[in-house]
């Protein structure tokens, strides 16, 4: 249907022989009634791959995100993992399939232990979840898991209180270890370090770094710093259009994205 | 036998030291819930009869225990329990509705403690669930009463055709069939029936099919409570008080609905074991008493069943002293009475009712509005002008079988 | 069964019997599809308010009086209720759910006490009399006095909904309850409002119901299950889809009497099951 | 399918009880209920007290399938007095078709089974008032063929003379057999619970969106929920159907699912104890205060009023906060630094009334 | 001075957070409160403007004159503070439109005159979107609406907690001027923020929470911009 576009940074693997790409998405398109949320846009994230994603507010980032992780079903175009078609594969499958996430918005289990919600999230949909003869261990793999994974997020000392005890920037950090515990193959990561402070946006950012090369990441974030630094391309949207992918430093550069994104504080912190 | 606990004694309250004797009674009825004020009615009618007349008969006090049941069956059943195991009584009485009534029934029965139905209407009481210790003492069945009137309706009335409503479940099902049964037997044809579920409380719908069905009569039974006055707001309102001769039910047509309704439905006829208008001094002076003590109230069938079933225990236990067990139910169906609040009134082999039946109407008398009995069947029984066996023998009622 | 005045006197008698319900749901509408309180003890406020006009109606010879007062009655219930009650456990279902049914069987018990367990209807005298002719076709002027009223209290609803400030407020409520009251709504008052409003609207319902339906024991469960599906099939919150809900049950309950009496106990929760299966935020509701 | 958090209070309590806090009172509590049930016909209870305590036994079971449900999963149900009707029924056919006794349980449970799973396949794509009302339509059609299916069912006046096994025969055999299953399926629920599975569902009651986000095919586990909480109310119907030998439409009726889910808050959502204390609450209320007090609804009414002012998490909520009070403190350590120590009497009791909004998942 | 806060002690049921918080708020100035994550700015702006949980138990907080200790919010708000909540807590069911105009306004607010069309104007995003739902609006979106809904009540004190979250780059540079504008007309600012250097360069003053839950420091914005140790030590830069 509508051409493969722009999508040309790293050249596709296809028919190469080499690994299928974790991530293809082709002509992606939302309409909510009149509003065009997100235009045709195309992407491939190989293998390893960290890619950014900015653009102003209401661009169509977290769009993007939910019609490739099944929340929302695309008006045009195809989304694949892992070379097998999945658009029309509910959310669920393709978390099964390795898609592990954060929401812009914290969407936790409330009403349960920080601990609970990394266990359960750890779990995700396998036949562990599905166990229920006897109760959860407190010393089973899963939970020394997730004790490891709140460690390294800095949150281990608020395991047992409920998440509605916990402070915006300490459910930010719960969200992401939620994201990070059940192995994923694939990670998309929306606006992780919103409402985290500066302490722990440098942990955040370890955290990232030190992940292995191998999962692949998209990454939409307000923080240039994070944006800019922590993946090797960045692709900017706006109004739902693509408008520029490249390195970080040739976005950066774009005069479009400087106007329409960057704003005076980033030239500054250049000058 | 049940580790340490002492086994209830149904006799130990029968001689008590002194000598009196007691007969305990456990009377089960819906006091709070929807059926409230006719277990209330119920209770009054039996309370009545003992202010009156002392709590005392043949040397017996007749002590009673009052147990609420909020009609509902699993809780009927309970209580009727804890009478029986707990309080030890002698005779259980009610409750009130038929599929309490049935399931209480069975269990006082296998508990061998007699079970007197004030008021129950279910033909299977004292027809296919009948047995030695459940008398229906206040009442008839469904059947039974609506058979004679709708006779009466063809032969005298000279109504060809009929159509008629009922509530879709057992008591309507039998009145219906006592209906279709007697309006046949006189020479009549119900053309149509209409079956409203329980709970219908906007009747519109089929009082058009009534009127669309065009026949010489309705017949309406309902089993007491709103429907009948709300299936007369509809029927007055659509302008079919004039043009549509109708005929109710004991229950339809009862001093709840002439309370409520009185002025509006004047001359209206109904066919009932209980007529609160008929001229009988034992009537007049029960209606009076019940008047006195309840503001100015004119007994229902309710009252007068409660009354009714007092008056004969008081009866049987002024001839013979004190008796429980088979022995009570032997002497309650043994007895006659010659002028009773229901008329002349005696009991068949199956532990029922054989007495009157009036076609009555509503009139005014003395600015409140009663039931006149305008015609009178002696000695109904309950089989429809068969035998036993064949009544025994032949299908339940439902909308299918209507006899 | 199919003659011309047959289905017309049908679609009459589901047309009122529909402007009933409305009349039954209206005022939980407002407070379970705005406020998000189950209110169960919504039938026993009918109840009441019928009681009370039946009563007062007949004493004064007036229904005008009997509605007023049914509603005065009524509306202070109901702010007792709410400020002494409700306002605890605001937000929180299950025990909502608990206060409301407590109060439902207080309610409903003492009305036995007080007024007895007689059906009541209004008297003759008070309502208006006399039947519309058309024809052939002739229909009680108060059933379509009935009608009237459902759709003058609808209109008033919707624009209060869409057309005044308060609704929007209330909406915001339910959203955030404590943001729209940092942005300085005494949400409390509001809600208490809201809340006296849906109970008045049962207190009227009542009333002006007791001319179709006898006020009786149990009354207060009957309605609030129609309420429920009602507003329900028509989607939480939405006037008109209490409107649009009301009319079809009450039509379809007319004919199924009619052409399918063996379904008719099924006809009031089948179509909701339906609904609810293939549409589970009604039909005029919004996914919350 | 934004999922916004605009609805949400920071910092709201916790309704729902985290069974893990408190394992030792949950043990204690059980040991001296059980001595006090074994110990019961030997204080002299007659047959009536005795058979009071299994109508309360199995009410509990009934409210504990229902507390399973909306504690653990958030699905408030209006239908699972239905599901025991089903069950009562289909052992009150076999009875009435001659069969064993034994063979009651195989057809009373095979329609269970098939029941719930109507249920369940039918509700699970549905959550807060719309799964109550999905299930309460599910019950008003088993209601009305209760009522309607006469040949089956009895109609109105219902099936009477159903007899349990032989085995179980005398009253208080069966009484100890009830305390056994009751205890069976209380550990049974409560491992459940506790368990990976139990974890799950909290997880759905909480946010269904995250949940399959993280891979958890959402309306397979709420049916699988379903079907044991269904499981659980079929196994009370038939035990129900065998103490009274009787069933009939009313059984089925919404009145009885409300009282249930009523005897659920009351006794404390999410609690172990909490719906044995419902149903003893309710049940004594009806059948023992009734005998005395004649605006017993009026009693009833009034004490679901006041439990809920004063121990909004029902009784066994105000338990364990009254219990926590006096015991070890808050579990919550501060974070790193916050001097933490035990909370200042103000803040325990200012904070109650006024607490914000719950996040329980009923719309 | 228009707001001040006396030894402001605040907690929760399970735990205290804040011991003896002190700081003042001259009139048309903006004061920024930096801490960490979970130290207590958010509990500190709940309290002062009257929302529960947290409970105060001991200190005041007085405006313009009158003490608006345990006010309940609608007080505090009639009384000139308005809140952009963290995490944004738009109206979800109601249009963007809808959430500007269902505040009350302010009976003595003439003077700042703020209406829609003003908010507009300073979120461009929020005219276009103006029909929609806030719940679809997105992340960004929504904190813009949150803040025109504060201002739309006509505030004289406008609290803020972490306005920037979520907000593109360039839209930080639009909030900074716009403040910077309606400071002249004395409007102040309380601002929690996480990113630091919007907060030194809206406040004048900031204080600085630590996990004591006490004020760890406070001055002038320019000299913790400069103090390397400070910042290291309680922000981690
Ligand atoms: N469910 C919806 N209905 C209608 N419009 C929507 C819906 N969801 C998103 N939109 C609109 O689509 C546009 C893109 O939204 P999206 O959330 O993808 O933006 P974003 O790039 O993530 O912005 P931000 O940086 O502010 O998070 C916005 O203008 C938003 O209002
Ligand atoms: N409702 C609550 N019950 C108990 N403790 C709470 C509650 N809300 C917050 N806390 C705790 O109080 C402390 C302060 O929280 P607060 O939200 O004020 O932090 P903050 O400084 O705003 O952090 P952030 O930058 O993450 O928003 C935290 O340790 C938090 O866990
Ligand atoms: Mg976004
Ligand atoms: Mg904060």
């Amino acid at each position: 249907m509508s051409a493969p576009a722009r999508e040309s940074a790293v050249p596709g693997p296809q028919g190469e022989g080499a690994a299928v790409p974790a991530l293809v998405a082709n002509g992606l398109g939302k309409s909510y009634g009149g509003v065009r949320a997100v235009d045709d846009i195309s992407l491939t994230l190989g293998a390893g791959e960290r890619m950014g994603v900015i653009g102003p507010n209401g661009a169509g980032k977290t769009t993007l995100f939910k019609m490739i992780a099944g929340d929302v079903a695309p008006t045009d175009g195809r989304v694949e993992l892992f070379g097998r078609d999945v658009t029309a594969v509910p959310t669920a499958r393709r978390a099964r399939l390795g898609v592990g996430r954060t929401f812009q918005v914290s969407n936790l289990f409330r009403e349960m232990t920080v601990l609970d919600n990394v266990r359960v999230a750890a779990r995700g949909g396998t036949a562990g979840a599905r166990v229920f003869w006897r109760p959860q261990g407190s010393r089973d793999q899963v939970t020394a898991r997730s004790r490891e994974t709140l460690e390294s997020v800095g949150l281990a000392y608020r395991s047992d209180d409920t998440v509605a005890a916990l402070s915006h920037g300490e459910q930010r950090q719960l969200e992401i270890a939620m994201a990070l515990v059940g192995d994923p193959r694939i990670l998309l990561l929306d606006e992780p370090a919103a409402g985290l402070s500066a302490a722990e946006r440098a942990t955040l950012r370890e955290l990232i770094e030190q992940l292995p090369r191998t999962i692949p990441i998209l990454l939409i974030e307000h923080d240039m710093s994070l944006a800019l630094g922590l993946t090797d391309r960045v692709m900017c949207m706006e109004n739902g259009h693509h408008v520029v992918t490249g390195t970080p430093a040739e976005v950066r550069a774009n005069e479009t994205v400087r106007e329409i994104y960057l704003g005076r504080r980033d030239r500054k912190e250049e000058s | 036998a049940p580790p340490g606990a002492a086994p209830a004694d149904p006799g130990a309250a029968d001689g008590g030291e002194d000598g009196a004797q007691v007969l305990k009674v456990g009377y089960i009825s819906p006091i709070t819930g929807n059926f409230a004020i006719a277990g209330q009615e119920m209770v009054d009618g039996w309370n009545l009869y003992w202010e009156i007349n002392g709590p005392e008969a043949g040397g017996v006090t007749v002590e009673t225990i009052v147990e609420d049941d909020a009609g509902n069956p699993e809780v009927s059943l309970t209580k009727a329990q804890k009478l029986v195991t707990s309080d030890g009584v002698d005779v259980v009485i009610g409750p009130l509705l038929a599929n309490t009534a049935l399931a209480v029934a069975a269990y006082t029965s296998q508990q061998g403690i007699p079970n007197l139905h004030p008021v129950a209407a279910a033909d299977d009481l004292t027809q296919k669930q009948a047995n030695d210790l459940t008398v229906r003492t206040g009442s008839q069945s469904g059947s039974q009463t609506i058979f004679p009137g709708a006779r009466w309706a063809a032969e005298e009335e000279g109504y060809e055709t009929a159509v008629t409503l009922c509530p879709d479940y057992a008591f309507g099902w039998e009145s219906c069939a006592g209906f279709t049964q007697g309006f046949e037997a006189g020479g009549g044809e119900v053309v149509q029936q209409l079956w409203f579920p329980n709970g219908t409380s906007d009747f519109s719908t089929y009082v058009s099919q009534i009127q669309a069905a065009g026949a010489d009569v309705a017949f309406v039974a309902t089993a007491g409570g709103a429907p009948g006055p709300d299936f007369l707001r509809s029927f007055l309102g659509m302008g079919l008080g004039e043009s549509q001769p109708l005929i109710m039910n004991c229950c339809g047509m009862d001093q709840a609905t002439l309370r409520t309704l009185g002025a509006d439905i004047e001359g209206f006829r109904s066919i009932s074991y209980w007529a609160e208008g008929r001229e009988s001094p034992v009537v007049e002076e029960f209606s009076a008493a019940y008047s006195e003590r309840y503001d100015g109230r004119i007994p229902s069938a309710n009252v007068a069943g409660g009354y009714m079933t007092a008056s004969l225990v008081a009866a049987v236990l002024e001839e013979n002293g004190l008796v429980t067990g088979e022995d009570l139910v032997a002497a309650i169906t043994a007895h006659e009475f010659e002028d009773s609040i229901f008329g002349k009134a005696s009991f068949d082999d199956y532990n029922n009712m054989t007495s009157p039946v009036y076609v009555r109407e509503v009139r005014e008398v003395d600015g409140v509005y009663k039931n006149v009995p305008i015609a009178t069947f002696e000695d109904v029984d309950q089989w429809l002008g068969k035998s036993p066996e064949e009544i025994l023998e032949q299908p339940t009622y439902s909308q299918d079988f209507q006899g | 069964m199919f003659e011309p005045l047959f289905l017309a006197q049908q679609v009459l008698n589901g047309l009122s019997f529909g402007a009933l319900l409305f009349l039954l749901a209206s005022g939980l509408t407002l407070v379970f599809g705005l406020m998000r309180i189950i209110n169960l003890a919504h039938g026993a406020f009918y109840m009441l308010g019928g009681y009370l006009g039946v009563v007062v109606s007949a004493m004064t010879g007036n229904l005008l009086v009997g509605l007023i007062t049914a509603v005065i009655v009524v509306a202070v219930t109901a702010f007792v209720v709410e400020v002494v009650l409700l306002r605890f456990v605001r937000g929180q279902e299950l025990p909502e759910v608990l206060v409301t049914v407590g109060v439902s069987f207080v309610t409903a018990d003492l009305c036995l006490a007080f007024f007895g367990g007689d059906p009541r209807n209004l008297p003759s005298s008070v309502m208006v009399p006399g039947a519309m002719t058309i024809g052939t076709l002739t229909y009680p002027w108060y059933r379509i006095l009935v009608i009237g009223v459902a759709v003058v209290i609808g209109i008033g609803l919707v624009l209060l909904q869409h057309r005044t400030r308060i609704g929007a407020v209330v909406r915001a409520g339910v959203d955030d309850r404590e943001i729209i009251q940092a942005m300085g709504v005494n949400i409390n008052r509001v809600f208490t409002g809201m809340f006296i409003l849906g109970a008045a609207l049962a207190a009227i319902g009542g009333t002006v119901g007791a001319g179709v339906l006898s006020i009786r024991p149990g009354i207060q469960d009957e309605v609030l299950l129609y309420a429920l599906v009602v507003i329900i099939i028509g989607g939480l919150g939405s006037i008109p889809g209490a409107a649009v809900g009301s009319v079809l049950i009450g039509v379809i309950d007319a004919f199924a009497k009619a052409w399918v009496p063996d379904l008719a106990y099924f006809t009031v929760f089948a179509p909701m099951a339906l609904v609810l299966v293939f549409r589970p935020t009604g039909l005029f509701g919004r996914p919350a | 399918m934004t999922h916004s958090p605009i609805t949400r209070t920071i910092n709201s309590p916790t309704f729902f009880y985290s069974r893990t806090r408190w394992p030792w009172l949950q043990l204690v509590l059980m040991v001296i209920l059980l001595a006090f049930a074994v110990a019961l016909p030997y204080l002299g209870a007659d047959q009536y007290v005795v058979s009071l305590a299994m109508t309360i036994l199995i009410a509990a079971m009934l409210a504990a399938s229902v507390n399973f449900l909306v504690g653990d999963g958030g699905m408030a149900s209006l239908g699972h007095g239905a599901i025991a009707a089903a069950s009562s029924y289909g052992a009150g056919w076999a009875s009435r078709q001659g069969l064993e006794p034994e063979m009651q349980i195989v057809v009373a449970l095979g329609v269970t089974l098939v029941v719930s799973f109507v249920y369940g396949a039918l509700s699970m794509r549905t959550s807060g008032i719309f799964f109550l009302m999905v299930t309460l339509a599910l019950g008003m059609v088993i209601f009305g063929l209760a009522y309607r299916w006469s040949g089956v069912t009895g109609g109105e006046n219902g099936i009477t003379g159903i007899r349990r096994p032989d085995v179980l025969g005398p009253y208080w055999i069966y009484y100890f057999f009830l305390v056994g299953m009751f205890v069976l399926v209380t550990v049974a629920l409560w491992v459940i619970s506790r368990s990976p599975f139990g974890a799950s569902l909290r997880g759905i009651r909480d946010s269904e969106t995250r949940m399959r986000s993280l891979g958890y095919n959402v309306p397979a586990y709420k049916l699988g929920a379903f079907m044991m909480s269904g499981f659980v109310a079929g196994l009370a119907g038939l035990l129900a159907v065998w103490h009274t030998h009787f069933v009939s439409p009313s059984s089925a009726g919404v009145h009885r699912s409300v009282l249930l889910i009523v005897m659920v808050i009351l006794g404390g959502v999410g609690t172990t104890f909490g719906p044995l204390m419902g149903a003893a609450v309710v049940v004594l209320i009806e059948n023992v205060v009734s005998n005395s007090v004649e605006r017993w609804p009026t009693l009833l009414g009034l004490v679901f009023i006041l439990v809920i002012l004063f121990a909004r998490k029902g009784i066994m909520g105000g338990v364990i906060t009254l219990l926590g009070r006096f015991g070890s403190g808050p579990p919550s350590a501060g974070p790193p630094g916050s001097t933490g120590g035990p909370p200042a009497d103000p803040l325990a009791s200012s904070d109650a009334p006024l607490a914000g909004v719950s996040t329980s998942k009923i719309t | 001075m228009t707001l001040h806060v006396t030894d402001l002690h605040v907690g929760y049921q399970t735990a205290r957070v804040l011991h003896g918080v002190t700081f003042e708020l001259p009139e048309g100035r903006a004061v920024a409160v930096l801490g960490r994550n979970g130290m207590g700015k958010t509990t500190l702006v709940r309290a002062i403007c009257g929302l529960r949980p947290p409970t105060i138990t001991h200190g005041t907080i007085t405006f313009e004159g009158s003490d608006l200790t345990r006010k309940p919010s609608h007080m505090v708000s009639r009384a000139g503070i308005a809140f952009v909540p963290q995490g944004r807590r738009v109206f979800g069911s109601l249009t963007t439109l809808e959430n500007l105009t269902v505040v009350p306004r302010r009976a003595d607010a003439s003077e700042s005159a703020w209406t829609v069309d003003r908010v507009f104007e300073f979120f461009p995003r929020l005219a276009e979107r103006q029909r929609s739902m806030a719940r679809s609006l997105s992340g960004g979106e929504q904190q813009m609406l949150a803040i025109g809904r504060a201002l739309m009540t006509g505030p004289r004190l406008l609290i803020m907690d972490e306005p920037s979250e979520g907000l593109a780059p360039a839209v930080l540079d639009v909030i900074q001027d716009r403040l910077a504008e309606l400071s002249v007309s004395g409007l102040s600012v309380l601002i929690a923020e996480q990113n630091v250097d919007l907060a030194l360069e809206i406040a004048e003053h900031v204080i600085l929470i630590d996990d004591s839950g006490t004020v760890a420091w406070q001055g002038p914005a320019p000299d913790l911009a400069v103090d390397t140790v400070l910042l290291e030590r309680h922000l981690s830069i």
